[in-house]
């Protein structure tokens, strides 16, 4: 019972979040919000035992990628989201595709999996179990993302440096 | 134990661990005041109670007291909640602090800690990452240049240098294969050779202290790295437009954050609470919250030393600092940490 | 007991992977060291498992690794070891390291000696595989490995055209019998399910009895248009000629004593498919005895030293045949190996020859030089008395056998009997007019001509316009083949043909001599028949090259159109450049290219190209550079595969 | 307990905020932040399911796929960077040279 009481609460927060993430039209507000799904999304991953991608998420997402994002949006000065029609097509094609997909997917899950339940802390993800498996099992894929990483660091540099500023780093 | 009597128990703990942080955290000022009056030649406070020691709650009552300014064109629900979360995180990680070994009164077995996690240091790490946020918000919602300027200085500098401070304390980890802070801090008891303890700093870890010393300084915004509130530039950083009791909770988040670290310095590189114990069982008991509070004591005053000291460095000396030589060095402590372990195993 | 087989191939594969990757660098003395050494080292190991062999189980198998496997067929990187290989190792491996000595000293002036080197042991890598693999796949391995080593030391002067030429004319030539090979080996495959030698042959019996006589013929037919192709028999000879275009030495080694002989060893190792097909037998024999005529006659007419070498080595090849023909395949390798002793002397004296007189490869122009080079002459003579088949040299006894056994074998004939006897006469005839026209008379070679040759096959300093004799180098291999030449054949042809029954079966003649013990006196006038037929070919070759120098022109012209026709080697190069050549370009650059590949193929892509260009044209505006159109396409996109799942599912 | 349904709901419905955020915002950082939404929706399935079918290979997944969006947002806050550089707009449907 309690874990459903909890499981609910965090999951409206989550959907409040995300809801205003659309509603608001402001992108710091936006992302403020984006962090309060990621935060709730935690405690969700926590209730389902994996308390090593609960604190991951806080530190990867909330903690760095959100902040990156709050930092682009001062750093652009992103202003209130201008009103423009420029595509027909996003409205008119996906959000009614968007919505047949998204009903027809909640119709399947509702039917389908209905009796099926999860203890709270059902599979108790450790960082030691983790960590054997990243380092074992996914060796490689492990490795191949930390280069993917790398790439995009260099990737950001590249893309955000001036193009003056390079070229003056040239001449001198 | 029952739930009634865990509830009750949690309770006490989280009034007393509050009460003394905040009371910490006041007396952490009138320390700096003191020490980096002496380095400077002065007495600092000296005129509220015997040595100023009631300069701090002076200081609480005027800031109450102050004028709360909000200034015109700033983006008013984030001016208002940044000092709030930049102090609730603040606050907030010294839940899952341990002061010293599990204590039983009255039978009621209890850890001298709110709550034991098994991801303690995890925890602190997140909420220390989201600390970030007061810091920006209150740049950016504040509609100055100066508080902007503070702000994106402050965010970079902290997602920065977490990383250089979250790789110098990996090698912690790998010695003590747990990420519970009470593991941590358990798996350095005993001697080498009977006398030299066999703190995380003798073990090979001085490499990663000294990272972790610098990352911390420039995590929590201090001296040498004060950049997101150098006065010379930018008035006060990001919280030039705040006042009163907004300020001060900057102020606070600001001390407590020094206090955590100090708190984590002594965790997972000093030993913890681990000293020699003597006397009747109730010295026995205290002495190790002693000891813990005296490697806290020595932390921040080595904090505060530093600042009475150290001149400001620039942001791209900074920055190269932190990307070029930090980084590069915590890894290699890694690798040679794990390696060692590996070798040892 | 494990021999550690693998190691005596490998170890010339490790000297040519170091000549050839690192030798550019190395100085000549390094790369000649390295590629004796790993030469050196497989003969050594080679005489080491002879040492051993008498306390092997029979046939000694060692398995390296499982090399493939494909559903119920597998195949394994296996070594074979048994009398028939053991014999072709220390042939290989023992005539092989004696023209590697060789090959030093006739080398050394050239460009790109760490090359030759290096395809030399590479050679030797690929003949010891063959020899010693365990099933056919990892023999084939070895047959195209010789076959790719020949193309690079045939074309080792590849800046000349006529030995570029000759290289591919080489590799063609053997592709088509490698075709029948390739063909038989399926067949195998197919009918037996393996490739491996033990598996095969203990079910061939069976196989025979169960009335596949027809298939067991044709997988013979065709692992014989193999074997015509490496040992050059009619059809298929005509690459080996022209292999004469590469240095002497390979001449020697790959087309004389080694290479060529893989057909033959490949014929006796599959003895057991020959002996439940008469037939198949039959057309070796037959084949091999046309051959050995056909060539025999060629090689009276030519001028060229080596020229006359090499259609003497396919007349002899012919011999080898006709012995497997008639199922006295032990004679076949009898011979084999004295062959491989006198004819790489022959080669490898020859060589000497040509070294003396600067490059000059034309017998008219040689002559009188058993003065100026004593060393050559006398080991050229051991050998042309030994291929002559003159007792006691080598070649007597195992030509013997086999012109004894064509007669008495059950499956032999008079008529092969004859024809070889004849060719011996012919054989005797062209060697001591070789002989003759190279030591005896006057010299008639010029100055300047020598250094024409010279530049000519490539060799880059100037020889001095003196004949002289080679370096020492040279002559110590040219002493021990000589030797071997003369001492070869006292083994004895029963002797061996005893020690290799387990491996290639009973002699039939040999049967049939114990039941017939009054055999033995017929068998006694045969080998003086022979024996005559030797000293006519020397009588005749002295009477025309030495007493009376003018009569070989006369004879000629009498026989005008005849002479013609075997000087031109019966025009067959010709015949298949109409026959097959001509047609072959002009068929590919007509249909193929302008018909198939421009009209056909090119058209398509490219009208496709075309159209794909008109229909992107009209479809593309759909790209309206919006990135939340993008967005509204994928969503809708993605809406179509769910409802398209749903609707799979839900039925 | 809670079914599994329910976690899979939030990470549908979650998914489809981020769809429609992708759809109807301007803001190139908002829609950037509807695919971290979308991904965030996702990563919460997998963590459901690893509970479970009881394989913690989901929960590693999810640690990829936050090690691929940390990386992708990077270089695509890069990339906005630079367009705003040369375009000094952040809506999207102002950027759309690449249109015939």
């Amino acid at each position: 019972m309690i874990h459903l009481t909890i499981f609910s609460i965090f999951a409206v927060i989550c959907v409040a979040g995300a809801v205003n993430l659309l509603v608001q039209r402001h992108p710091i507000n936006g992302a403020l919000s984006l962090v309060v799904v990621m935060g709730s999304l935690a405690v969700e991953y926590l209730l389902l035992g994996a308390e090593f991608l609960a604190a991951v998420q806080v530190i990867v997402y909330a903690g760095a990628i959100m902040v990156l994002f709050i930092f682009v949006i001062m750093l652009l000065n992103a202003g209130v989201e201008e009103q423009t029609k420029g595509s027909r097509v996003a409205i008119l094609l996906g959000i009614p595709g968007m919505l047949v997909g998204s009903l027809l997917l909640s119709w399947v899950l509702l039917e389908h999996s209905g009796t099926q339940a999860v203890a709270a802390g059902a599979l108790p993800g450790s960082p030691r179990v983790i960590g054997w498996l990243l380092f074992h099992d996914f060796l490689l894929p492990f490795e191949v993302t930390s280069v993917l990483v790398l790439i995009a660091i260099m990737g950001a540099v590249v893309l955000a440096a001036r193009p003056e500023a390079a070229q003056e780093k040239r001449k001198g | 134990m029952n739930v009634e009597t865990f509830i009750l128990v949690s309770v006490i703990k989280i009034v007393l661990a509050v009460i003394v942080l905040l009371t910490a955290v006041a007396y952490t000022v009138w320390l700096e005041r003191k020490v980096v009056g002496h380095i400077q030649n002065r007495w600092g406070p000296t005129r509220v109670g015997p040595f100023g020691l009631l300069q701090p709650l002076a200081d609480g009552v005027k800031f109450i007291f102050k004028e709360d300014l909000t200034p015109p064109h700033v983006y008013k629900p984030l001016y208002i909640a940044a000092p709030m979360i930049a102090l609730t995180f603040a606050l907030s990680s010294i839940a899952v602090i341990p002061f010293g070994n599990t204590i039983s009164i009255g039978g009621i077995q209890t850890p001298l800690q709110i709550t034991d996690i098994n991801i303690g240091l995890l925890v602190v790490l997140g909420i220390t990452s989201l600390g970030v946020y007061g810091v920006a918000l209150a740049g950016w919602s504040s509609n100055s240049k100066y508080s902007l300027l503070g702000g994106l200085r402050a965010s970079a500098q902290m997602v920065s240098y977490e990383i250089a401070l979250g790789l110098s304390l990996i090698g912690v980890l790998i010695m003590a294969g747990s990420f519970s802070l009470r593991d941590i801090v358990n798996a350095q008891s005993g001697h080498f050779w009977g006398f030299i303890p066999r703190w995380n700093i003798f073990q090979g870890q001085i490499v990663a202290f000294f990272i972790y010393l610098i990352a911390a300084y420039a995590e929590t915004n201090r001296v040498p790295f004060d950049l997101p509130e150098a006065e010379t530039e930018l008035v006060a950083g990001y919280h030039t437009e705040y006042s009163a009791m907004k300020f001060a909770m900057f102020f606070m988040a600001e001390y407590a954050n020094m206090i955590t670290v100090a708190c984590l310095a002594s965790l997972l590189f000093l030993g913890g609470w681990h000293g020699p114990l003597f006397g009747p069982p109730i010295l026995q008991a205290l002495l190790p919250l002693f000891w813990f509070g005296l490697r806290v004591f020595v932390f921040l005053f080595i904090y505060i030393w530093v600042r009475g000291t150290l001149p400001r460095f620039r942001y791209d000396q900074l920055m190269a600092f932190g990307w070029k030589f930090l980084l590069p060095l915590a890894i290699a402590n890694l690798v040679v940490t794990a390696l060692i372990v590996a070798l040892r195993a | 007991m494990n021999l550690h087989l693998w190691l005596i191939p490998i170890l010339p594969l490790v000297g040519a992977a170091i000549d050839g990757l690192f030798g550019r660098r190395f100085s000549r003395q390094t790369v000649a060291a390295i590629a004796l050494g790993a030469c050196g080292a497989a003969f050594a190991m080679a005489l080491w498992v002879a040492a051993r062999f008498s306390a092997l189980e029979l046939p000694h198998v060692e398995t390296l690794a499982t090399w493939m496997r494909a559903g119920g067929f597998h195949a394994d990187f296996a070594f074979y070891l048994d009398q028939l290989s053991l014999v072709m190792l220390l042939v290989v491996t023992g005539v092989g390291f004696l023209i590697h000595i060789y090959s030093v000293g006739y080398m050394w002036e050239e460009g790109g000696f760490y090359r030759f080197f290096a395809y030399l042991n590479l050679f030797m890598f690929f003949m010891l595989t063959l020899v010693l693999a365990s099933n056919y796949l990892l023999m084939f391995i070895g047959w195209e490995g010789v076959g790719l080593a020949s193309y690079l030391l045939i074309g080792f002067w590849f800046t000349k055209d006529s030995a570029a030429s000759a290289g591919k004319k080489a590799f063609i030539v053997n592709r088509i019998g490698d075709f029948g090979f390739l063909i038989a080996l399926f067949l195998l495959i197919k009918h037996f399910g393996s490739l491996d030698f033990a598996t095969v042959f203990s079910s061939v019996p069976a196989f025979a009895n169960a009335g596949n006589e027809q298939l067991l013929t044709a997988i013979g037919l065709l692992l014989m248009v193999g074997a015509a192709g490496k040992s050059a028999q009619l059809p298929l000879y005509v690459w080996l000629p022209d292999a004469m275009e590469g240095p002497t030495p390979v001449s020697a080694l790959i087309h004389a004593a080694t290479m060529v002989t893989a057909g033959v060893y490949m014929v006796a190792r599959s003895h057991v498919i020959f002996d439940h097909s008469p037939l198949a037998l039959s057309v070796v024999a037959m084949v091999g005895t046309l051959t050995a005529l056909f060539a025999a006659t060629i090689g009276v007419c030519q001028t060229d030293i080596k020229k006359v070498l090499a259609y003497s080595t396919i007349s002899q090849l012919g011999y080898m045949f006709m012995a497997c023909g008639v199922a006295a395949y032990s004679a076949g390798i009898f011979h084999l190996m004295t062959h491989a002793f006198f004819k790489g002397l022959l080669f490898l004296a020859a060589g000497s020859v040509i070294h003396a007189v600067g490059g000059e490869q034309d017998m008219r122009k040689m002559g009188g030089l058993r003065d100026r080079i004593p060393w050559t002459f006398w080991t050229m003579t051991a050998a042309t008395f030994a291929i002559a088949g003159f007792p006691p040299f080598a070649g007597f006894f195992s030509k013997d056998e086999i012109l004894w056994q064509a007669y008495s074998s059950p499956y032999g004939s008079w008529v092969y009997w004859l024809i070889g006897v004849f060719t011996a006469f012919l054989t005797s005839f062209y060697m001591f007019r070789l002989w003759f026209m190279t030591f005896f008379g006057e010299y008639r070679g010029g100055e300047a001509s020598g250094h024409d040759q010279h530049s000519r096959t490539g060799m880059s300093a100037p020889h001095a316009p003196h004949t002289h004799e080679s370096p020492k180098i040279m002559l110590i291999p040219l002493a021990i083949l000589a030797a071997l030449s003369v001492c070869g054949g006292w083994i004895g042809s029963e002797r061996f043909a005893k020690f290799l029954e387990p491996a290639t079966g009973s002699l039939p003649a040999v049967e049939a001599a114990s039941e017939h013990i009054g055999q033995s006196s017929s068998e006694v006038l045969f080998t003086g028949i022979s024996v005559a037929a030797a000293v006519l070919g020397l009588y005749l070759a002295w009477l025309l090259y030495r007493r009376r120098p003018e009569l070989p022109k006369k004879i000629a012209a009498a026989l005008g159109g005849f002479y013609q026709a075997v000087l031109n080697k019966y025009w067959v190069d010709e015949l298949y450049a109409v026959l097959f050549v001509k047609p072959l370009v002009d068929g590919s650059s007509k249909i193929l290219w302008h018909g198939i590949d421009q009209n056909v193929i090119d058209a398509t892509l490219d009208n496709s190209a075309e159209g794909a260009r008109e229909v992107s044209d009209s479809i593309r505006h759909m790209q309206s550079g919006n990135l939340r159109s993008y967005a509204g396409w994928i969503a809708a996109g993605a809406a179509a595969v769910i409802v398209y799942m749903f609707w799979t599912g839900s039925r | 307990m809670v079914p599994l349904s329910y976690y899979l709901i939030l990470s549908g419905v979650l998914f489809a905020c981020g769809v429609t955020g992708f759809l109807i915002k301007r803001n190139i950082i908002t829609i950037f932040m509807s695919i971290e939404l979308m991904l965030n929706g996702v990563n919460l399935s997998f963590v459901a399911f690893a509970a479970q079918w009881h394989a913690l290979s989901g929960q590693v997944f999810v640690f990829f796929v936050m090690v691929v969006a940390a990386a992708e947002s990077a270089v695509g806050l890069a990339i906005i960077i630079a367009v705003y550089r040369t375009r000094e707009t952040l809506n999207v449907d102002k950027v759309n040279l690449l249109r015939l």
